[in-house]
């Protein structure tokens, strides 16, 4: 992609996220929300490496995939506000965003599970198409079991997924080196899969490493696993605001601050053409919020509404008179 | 008419709904050797990729078959032993049966979860012997158990066309039962719609699963002295109120028998819902296990001693009738 | 006397029982820096051999937790989020809770599974706002639900001495609860003993853990009306059902509210035994979820409307008199 | 151990089982069995490698673990009959046994869960002693999360744990082949773990790498797995003798045959040692069967013995009167 093409989807990212946490703030996202900015060069250089068509699995820091990979931010903030006119008619929220129409599959909130739903996803699309499933993830679920076990599926039945950890060292407070013995990419190679550790902060870098890996599952050569070290600039969650955390000490979060991956993609981009796409997605997300906080609530007597197929109807909780 | 067994029916109704819609595929343990018979012969009408061979990793294949449910495909995932369903509740109810929901319809989860062999097996241990289809109920996912071959046929049938998570209990001592059927008469049964097994007057038993033959048995023994109804709710969510209640209506008086632990059963709910809503005129009885996990499975003296069982039912049944 | 919260309580319950008794020891993620709170201040007091933070490995440390019991210990697990223990439903019911019956009575396994914050946390989504204690329930795992600070203290404490695996159900509405205490009186509670928190003679409300404050407000707002007695059941499994018999002896008429799905929930439970065994002048009724998990955790217009609600049990107390 | 004491204990277990099999055919174990016929070489090694108070997790196939801690085959021929003199008065059977006067703390029918308990009694007496605890498993156990979820707890926090991997090639009637992505020892030492492929039919030459692995771990050195290569001469379960399942070829059978560990460590010792031993174990196991047999079923009254502590009561199935 061209630095601009990466420019934009990064600073999108970024504004969207720290238009989110306002709204985190004046109590229209009731949830509070788990900001992936630091890291948004991953979302970036993985997306740009698939096609339309291809598939990504998200998890509970997945705003990123999901602009990246093309979701429309006005009904994505109204999903966050839980509005009637998100993505998912705001059933799913912050936490759990899909959306089909740009193939992101949705996010399980059991960390580590949407490996084996991804490689599950792989397997089915595999045998009749040349798509390709990304599997996001953070190093806390590496050390999930159910993760391992889908490392074990997608290896042995040569599935066409690309597992994608973003080790941003911690897993909510706990410090990923406390966590890991061994190292994220031998939990992958002990199962047969190529694994890669990747600088995350630089979307040309990222970019090209997905590019093979999407290239190899797409050319039928199986899974992959790729490692980018990256980092939160933000609290584990938003409500993090509110409590007084020390894990992380200030030199580590200055040295990382360092490499802001946005700063580092404008740089790259001339100041006029920086000042135009800033000023776009300024626009965009302007009407992005208006429509998140002016979109009507749910009505609660949709409350059961997708729960079944079919609107199968459910007793309600208080006995009949 | 020929006779169909309850394995070979479960096995005929996946068997036909492979040929049927070629998005079926079954996965699971040692099912390329068949070994629960659920699967016979499927792998050389299918091949390896409808038929679909497992490590030992079931939190592994149950969201891998709800990835591949989401992708289009409709699984029928097979786990050996009844125990291995508690390994994979999360899974299952906070993660497939979740998926349409958080998508706000974006998606469907078509996965059916197959238990050929549940409750308890004479010596196989403490850990091998559970019921937890009560646990399911609970946190709403579909559920079955069916009582006889045909609608081992049926249920199955339903539950892969079904567009959402859907459990199919096969007790182990049901497994073996065979009806005479004629082929031509295998259908879909639908979900939610119970059966009168033997009409009566005096009281409705429920009974669940392999307990229906049970329950026919001790109704045909009492003929002379109570008239027994006999009502199977083969499916236990969404459940037959409307069945019962009629039910209920003609007899007033409720026993249940159902093979899972008493607390927070099955059977609890059934007396739960007929005190708050449905005629009685004495109060209901049911026949369980007892409260908490206790079929040991080794010495058959014990784990008799906590099982339901017909003479209690027909204590149960008298008693009901003095009140 | 002091302000003693309810999550303060369970902190100040797990420190005094690991000052107590060396074998005791606590395990679960991001517990160093006390995320929940329970673990506030014990890793200075007690050091990282036993205040152990563990990786996202919920079968494996609960597990773990199992083995170091059968070796002497005392661990209490800790969960962030209720539907962990959905991942660990085998481990704990099929596993910790069957060791000690399949080795003859040569072991035993006391862990202490804590789970500080259960139930609906606004926007949280789908997954996280489950109330899954009517599970453990009826796989036969001993489970409390504490309402008041007292109780939290009480009721830890308990599960802690206890030999057995025992649950621990804080739900999230109850956590900033606070009472004036004296510490002197903090106890342990006793398992299976329910208390009458607000004495009445006309209709016994059972209300379970958080929503016992609400029972007790809306029998408050009903006082001139009617007299409304609150029981209190405090554990689950096992329950007090001498004493709901008793209140139901005074009063005859029952509603239950309970935040768990009604299919095959404590509910349920409740009003199956009242109607298998005590006195009822007039059908019982329950307030609780709806059938299924739809607590959607996102919208709270959405999940308001799938909470048992104080207008709801208003409702069904002016109902059940009439009747 | 010298060649005599390691043919006692594997004959005794090969006869130990050969007689168990006839009472699973005469109906006196209801449940039947799992036989290890075939593998007593590693139960056998491991166990020499032990201390009497170092402890044992054990499996489903797990009469050899028993026999070579030190139980007694008469109670444990009991037990497996369901009787109440057995070691664990009946409640266990042959899928759950344990011994806690021999250092057995029990059999976890799910599969590779063990291991995680077995981490758990490690880390508990580590902290004050120096026993060594050993978790047994099979080839199918390594494709479980909960057990990759033990190797990591073991290795971040060095427990004092040996895993042993009885690799029989088969998880019932599943090759190993086609289930397991990678190596059994790849899969320990992607978490740090010493691990070593070891010849299983040879007593002497598990004892030695048991022996290492035990001493490591009670000098402090942590866990280390070790994968024994070995084969069942029977069914996965007696039932496989009532059922026509053709997974194994007979070429294959044969050749394992051929490395009988049993005959291997009769040529190892004198004929007359070895009638000898063989007179008294048929004496000890003649005695053990007419004890398992002749003693009381459990009574049914008991059925709640053990079930909670302090005899908790508890309700029955049936409603009171
Ligand atoms: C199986 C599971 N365990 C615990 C949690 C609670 N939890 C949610 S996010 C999180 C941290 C995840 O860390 P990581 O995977 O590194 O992702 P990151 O948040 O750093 O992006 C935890 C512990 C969960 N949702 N699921
Ligand atoms: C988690 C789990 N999955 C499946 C089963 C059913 N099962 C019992 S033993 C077994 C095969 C185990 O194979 P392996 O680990 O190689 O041990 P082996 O029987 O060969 O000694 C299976 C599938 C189980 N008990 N637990
Ligand atoms: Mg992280
Ligand atoms: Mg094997």
């Amino acid at each position: 992609m061209n630095p601009a093409g990466f420019y934009k989807t990064m600073r999108l990212i970024r504004r969207f996220e720290e238009r989110a946490i306002e709204l985190v703030r004046s109590g229209d996202i009731a949830s509070g929300i788990h900001p992936c900015i630091g890291q948004e060069a991953v979302a970036a250089g993985v997306c740009a490496a698939l096609r339309p068509d291809d598939i990504v699995l998200s998890n509970h820091r997945g705003h990123g995939h999901l602009l990246a990979k093309g979701s429309d931010p006005g009904r994505f903030l109204a999903e966050l506000a839980a509005k009637d006119t998100g993505i998912d008619r705001g059933r799913a929220g912050s936490f759990h965003p899909s959306d089909f129409t740009v193939g992101v599959y949705g996010a399980s909130g059991t960390v580590g599970h949407g490996a084996a739903i991804a490689a599950g996803v792989a397997w089915a699309v595999g045998q009749d198409s040349d798509r390709v499933v990304v599997s996001f993830f953070g190093d806390g679920a590496v050390s999930q079991g159910a993760l391992l076990e889908s490392f074990n599926l997608a290896a042995l039945w040569r599935v066409p997924v690309v597992f994608v950890c973003e080790n941003n060292y911690y897993a909510t407070t706990l410090p990923a080196d406390t966590a890991i013995a061994g190292t994220v990419t031998g939990r992958a190679e002990a199962f047969g899969i190529q694994a890669y550790t990747v600088d995350g902060q630089d979307p040309d870098v990222v970019f090209e490493a997905a590019a093979r890996a999407v290239g190899r599952a797409r050319a039928g050569g199986g899974p992959s696993l790729l490692e980018f070290s990256t980092y939160r600039y933000e609290g584990h969650h938003t409500f993090e605001r509110t409590m007084r955390l020390r894990y992380r000490d200030e030199a580590e979060v200055a040295r990382w601050r360092a490499r802001d991956p946005l700063a580092l993609q404008a740089s790259r981009v001339a100041p006029e053409v920086r000042e135009r796409i800033d000023a776009e997605i300024e626009a965009l997300l302007d009407e992005a919020v208006r429509y998140a906080v002016e979109s009507p609530q749910p009505d609660p007597l949709d409350a059961f509404d997708h729960l079944y197929a079919g609107g199968m109807p459910v007793r309600a909780g208080v006995s009949h008179a | 008419m020929p006779k169909l067994s309850y394995a070979k029916a479960l096995n005929r109704a996946l068997g036909d709904e492979m040929a049927r819609d070629e998005s079926v595929f079954v996965m699971g343990e040692d099912i390329h050797l068949a070994l629960t018979q659920t699967t016979t012969g499927l792998l050389d009408r299918f091949g390896p990729r409808r038929v679909v061979q497992t490590p030992l990793s079931e939190q592994g294949f149950t969201n891998f078959a709800t990835g591949a449910a989401m992708a289009g495909r409709r699984p029928v995932v097979e786990y050996q032993i009844p125990f291995l369903l508690l390994l994979v509740v999360e899974q299952i109810a906070n993660q497939a049966n979740k998926f349409a929901l958080m998508s706000g319809g974006q998606t469907r989860v078509p996965v059916t979860y197959l238990l050929p062999g549940t409750g308890w097996r004479p010596g196989w241990g403490a850990q091998h012997s559970d019921q937890p289809y009560s646990v399911f109920a609970h946190l709403g996912v579909k559920t079955v158990i069916p009582a006889t071959p045909t609608d081992a046929y049926g249920l199955l049938t339903t539950a892969i066309r079904d567009d959402d998570p859907v459990m199919v209990f096969a007790p182990m001592p049901a497994l073996g039962i065979r009806e005479d059927v004629d082929y031509a008469d295998l259908a879909p049964v639908p979900l939610g719609v119970g059966l009168v097994r033997r009409s009566g007057t005096d009281v409705t038993v429920v009974a669940v699963g392999h307990l229906v033959h049970d329950a026919l048995a001790v109704a045909e023994e009492l003929a002379g002295e109570v008239s027994v109804e006999v009502f199977d709710p083969r499916s236990l969510y969404p459940f037959d109120w409307a069945g019962l209640a009629a039910s209920l209506e003609r007899t007033g008086r409720l026993v249940v028998f159902d093979d899972s632990n008493r607390s927070c059963g099955l059977a609890g709910e059934i007396l739960a819902t007929a005190a708050e809503e449905m005629r009685l005129d004495a109060p209901p009885k049911r026949v369980t296990r007892p409260d908490g996990a206790v079929v040991i499975g080794c010495a058959p003296a014990l784990d008799l001693a906590v099982q339901p069982s017909r003479a209690q039912l027909t204590t149960a049944i008298r008693a009901v009738l003095k009140s």
